[in-house]
């Protein structure tokens, strides 16, 4: 239709989609579906940071780890707002997550075992969501974009400080060294599975890439991830997580195996190791906290009466 | 060290253990809260009360002088040393009673911190100076979700009514005096706690009678954190994940 | 250390951690049970699961030979070095997830110990002899609590149901093989934990059949305890209170 | 009257009163709320010990806690039986304490704040206990002699488990000295409390005399605590928790200091610096396990209706 070639020229040509311009359904849709589930996953992100605020090791970890949860709690409501531009409600999207209808990130199903988990979880989870990211801040959504533009400037922040941390990790005892290359071994393979499936097993990606809702493939993605990232843990004097990984002179690029992604598959069906406990965190903290919510609205209705009565 | 010297140590652990202890029971609510604004809004005011503790308890370690962190004052003493009120230490309950018990200190810090301004001590005037920027943010928010939820439903009512009868044994021990409080009144250094109560009580009465809350009657006040003499059984166990890592592996760089 | 022992101190570790680790889960719930005979019944059920990790954990030591304690190994470990099963590391939950997890433990338990009384190991065997007694007993009942309520009100069925889908992902590990367990085989010290999986499917089809409760289709398997590869969030806090006194105090007589 | 002069002279001679014989209505009375405070003191007394079992420092200190603990709910269960052959049922008097219109012993109302103190709570609550119970193997009603008889047995038992545990911790490092220090120094004035006010204070205590159902004043059972225990503190090495505490040659007796007695009165009345969360422990372990109890039962009567539906 004349609506279709428009809207696919604007995108064509890099002009961004508004709230209120025309758009297809399915662009909708499939944009309400990737932003929901990149707001539930900075909400359900909390989670395994905050298994380790109450064990921080000193007050300045501490503050800085609070100072993170509290920006990726921001981040959450950034991107829910986004979602909102194109009518789709918080509650409506909490719901379907809670009902076990709308996904987040898979990495936040693994869980963190030792200090040295939250510098990882910097260093390659905020990592590999940057890379993402940034990718997406050229995204034809505008709203999304800018979202994504703000997002990633604090999110290269965190990236830098769990380098930092895992860092001390490294290059501390033996025993705190030990405990880093434990957590760069456990997370790896689950960190580049962020990316999603292969190329080759992505569905919809030639439709999301041809709308700019992807703007790189999950493959070029992981690449560019693994290429940045190689080098940090050498640095740290840490072993390669992966015995496949191998500068590969021709290609400009580092080789890699393949994580398992029958694991993955299991992971995003629900089957990973903390799936069915962090939903219950969140299911819970919601009905626990309904009391909360209807008192705090009953008081903002009577507040809004009076003055209406007083007027 | 001092006979002066021992007291302020004493004055600068009360402090920085209220909000040491405090910013740890609020951080416990991380991801948990009933919604995302109040995750924000919880993490920032554990943030900012770990931001005080830095202060306080740097200044009592140099204080001290035996050449410890404030992180050694913080992750390596026991229960037995902390200094810190009750009521910071009891268990978070539920959202009202976390934000009740939020309310009922952020109004004594708000006071306080206003009056240690002026302290003869520079650095405990400084401290306390960026402080009450942070608290007079918190307290007005505390006391708006204290109103809310005391004027909400019935339900909210209720819980925010039972919430009060649990923490009101509580709030007198802010107020009490000792020798300590005794030499830091006589050099200037800080008010007697007991000076501050009026002006807590008609700050608490106008919120909680906006809040639709009833204080209660008793004037049975429970005592026993800010001397050390008998914390509650809740501070050891806070202890035993707060000072987790320190405690395992000692000595190490973080 | 030959390779024979490092298999041999890894199976010890395996079955001194699940003893210990469900030991203590299961005294968390001292004095708040829901009937004063279930206060009495679980501290002596934890109460087993402890001498049995004495002897253990006891004989790990030794065949570690670095001079250790079973109190060393049990208090100065840290998370990663545990080789329990997940299932034994579980919250509690309520009551009736408490005395479900117990029965698919002890059913375990059952069917292995039988067979370990026959140990080439003496040792092995005698510790087996004597926790198999226990075991025995500790079986029996909590298959009658899984029945009774299983089969009790439409609200304990779904109670118990509800637990059964929790635990029943965290079975399939006990019943895992590697080269550990391949060479405690081949040594006739310990049998493969997966040739007991139809005894104890039997055993297990019986009592949850009788408590009217439907084993769940899904076949995954949580693991990576018994390896201590990746155990759950929630050891990692159990330690904290369990060894707090062993870190806070290293060195000292109790 | 006749039953009631009978009633006495049985008493006088020593003969026990059992379940079936004739009592006065107020013997009655007065022996269930004993009875029934002293089993309600079993049972929440597991709390403070409960609550270092988690932290016990040993496998074998563990265990001990827990055999400890489990016999104390085991003395519950004595009592209440013995309370139940008056024709008071076990959940009645569970009621009455969890509204708040029983008692149980004052000491529980104290918080166990270091190891030590578990290794007190043993050697002084249980000594005080003992104390209290050794002259009550002597009471007039039956079924509550006997079963003192059998309590007395392990609290010896317990008592000097617990003063194993202390002096550990008073031989030990100075660091664990201290803490045996602030276990006796907060725990003495609690425990001797225990044997409840001064004589001169003490409502109806010469009924209970005249019944035997009280066998000591609380002055005399609690002079003989403070008589047997300050030698134990002196071989501890530890400084006696009262300036006051002094041999008194003349009396062949210990002096000692008033306890404060408005705090034991506050305690009483509920302002302990434990009573709300004792209290609240007890009822949420009730209520919570209330589907537990009515599931046992629901599954008892299916049983019982299919036997006899098979005969």
């Amino acid at each position: 239709s004349e609506q279709e070639r428009e809207f696919q020229d604007k995108i064509d040509n890099d002009i961004k989609i508004e709230p209120r311009d025309w758009m297809p359904d399915d662009y909708r849709r499939t944009l309400i579906r990737q932003m929901g589930q990149h707001a539930h996953s900075e909400v359900v992100g909390q989670l395994p940071e905050g298994n380790w605020i109450t064990r921080a090791p000193t007050l300045e970890r501490k503050a800085i780890l609070l100072a993170k949860v509290q920006d990726e709690a921001g981040h959450g409501l950034y991107l829910y707002s986004a979602a909102e531009t194109l009518g789709e409600s918080r509650d409506e999207l909490v719901r379907l997550l809670h009902e076990g209808r709308m996904k987040y990130s898979s990495i936040f199903n693994y869980p963190t075992l030792n200090w040295a988990d939250i510098g990882a979880v910097g260093w390659l989870v905020d990592g590999a969501a940057i890379v993402n990211q940034v990718a997406l801040q050229r995204t034809s959504y505008g709203p999304y974009s800018r979202a994504m533009i703000r997002i990633c400037k604090e999110e290269s922040f965190h990236a830098r400080q769990g380098y930092h941390a895992i860092m001390n990790m490294a290059f501390g005892t033996p025993e705190q060294k030990r405990q880093a290359q434990s957590a760069v071994d456990r997370l790896w393979f689950p960190a580049i599975m962020m990316f999603g499936p292969t190329d080759a097993d992505s569905t919809n990606s030639d439709q999301s890439m041809a709308w700019k809702i992807k703007v790189k493939s999950n493959d070029e993605l992981r690449q560019q991830f693994v290429d940045q990232t190689v080098p940090q843990i050498e640095y740290l004097g840490l072993d390669l997580p992966d015995a496949g990984i191998k500068w590969n002179e021709e290609r400009g690029h580092y080789d890699f195996s393949d994580p398992d992604w029958s694991e993955f598959f299991d992971v995003i069906k629900g089957n990973g190791p903390c799936n069915v406990d962090r939903l219950k965190d969140r299911v819970a903290a919601w009905d626990d906290g309904e009391w909360v919510r209807d008192g705090l609205m009953a008081h903002a209705q009577k507040k809004a009466a009076a003055k209406v009565a007083a007027e | 060290m001092s006979v002066d010297k021992q007291h302020l140590l004493q004055f600068l652990l009360r402090q920085g253990d209220n909000t040491l202890v405090l910013g740890h029971r609020v951080s416990e609510w991380c991801g948990h809260s009933p919604i995302l604004e109040e995750d924000i809004a919880l993490a920032n005011t554990a943030l900012d009360l770990i931001g005080q503790t830095q202060m306080w308890l740097g200044y009592a370690a140099e204080v001290q002088g035996e050449g410890k962190s404030a992180d050694d004052l913080a992750f390596l003493r026991d229960a037995w040393d902390f200094r810190n009120v009750l009521l910071t230490e009891l268990p978070n309950g539920d959202f009202g009673r976390t934000l009740l018990r939020q309310f009922l200190f952020d109004a004594f810090q708000s006071v306080l911190m206003g009056r240690l301004m002026q302290s003869s001590d520079e650095t405990v005037a400084a401290i306390a100076a960026k402080a009450s920027k942070e608290v007079a943010y918190h307290v007005e928010r505390s006391a708006d979700t204290v109103v809310g939820l005391g004027d909400g439903t019935e339900e909210s009512h209720r819980r925010m009514q039972e919430a009060l009868e649990y923490l009101w044994p509580y709030v007198g021990e802010m107020f009490a005096s000792d020798e300590t409080d005794a030499a830091m009144a006589a050099a200037g250094i800080a008010p007697d706690p007991a000076s501050l109560r009026e002006e807590y009580d008609a700050l608490i009465s106008k919120v909680l009678t906006d809040a639709t809350l009833d204080i209660p009657a008793a004037t049975y006040a429970h005592k026993g954190g800010r001397t050390g003499y008998m914390h509650t059984e809740h501070l050891g166990h806070l202890l035993t994940s707060m000072q987790w890592l320190q405690r395992a592996y000692p000595g190490c760089e973080w």
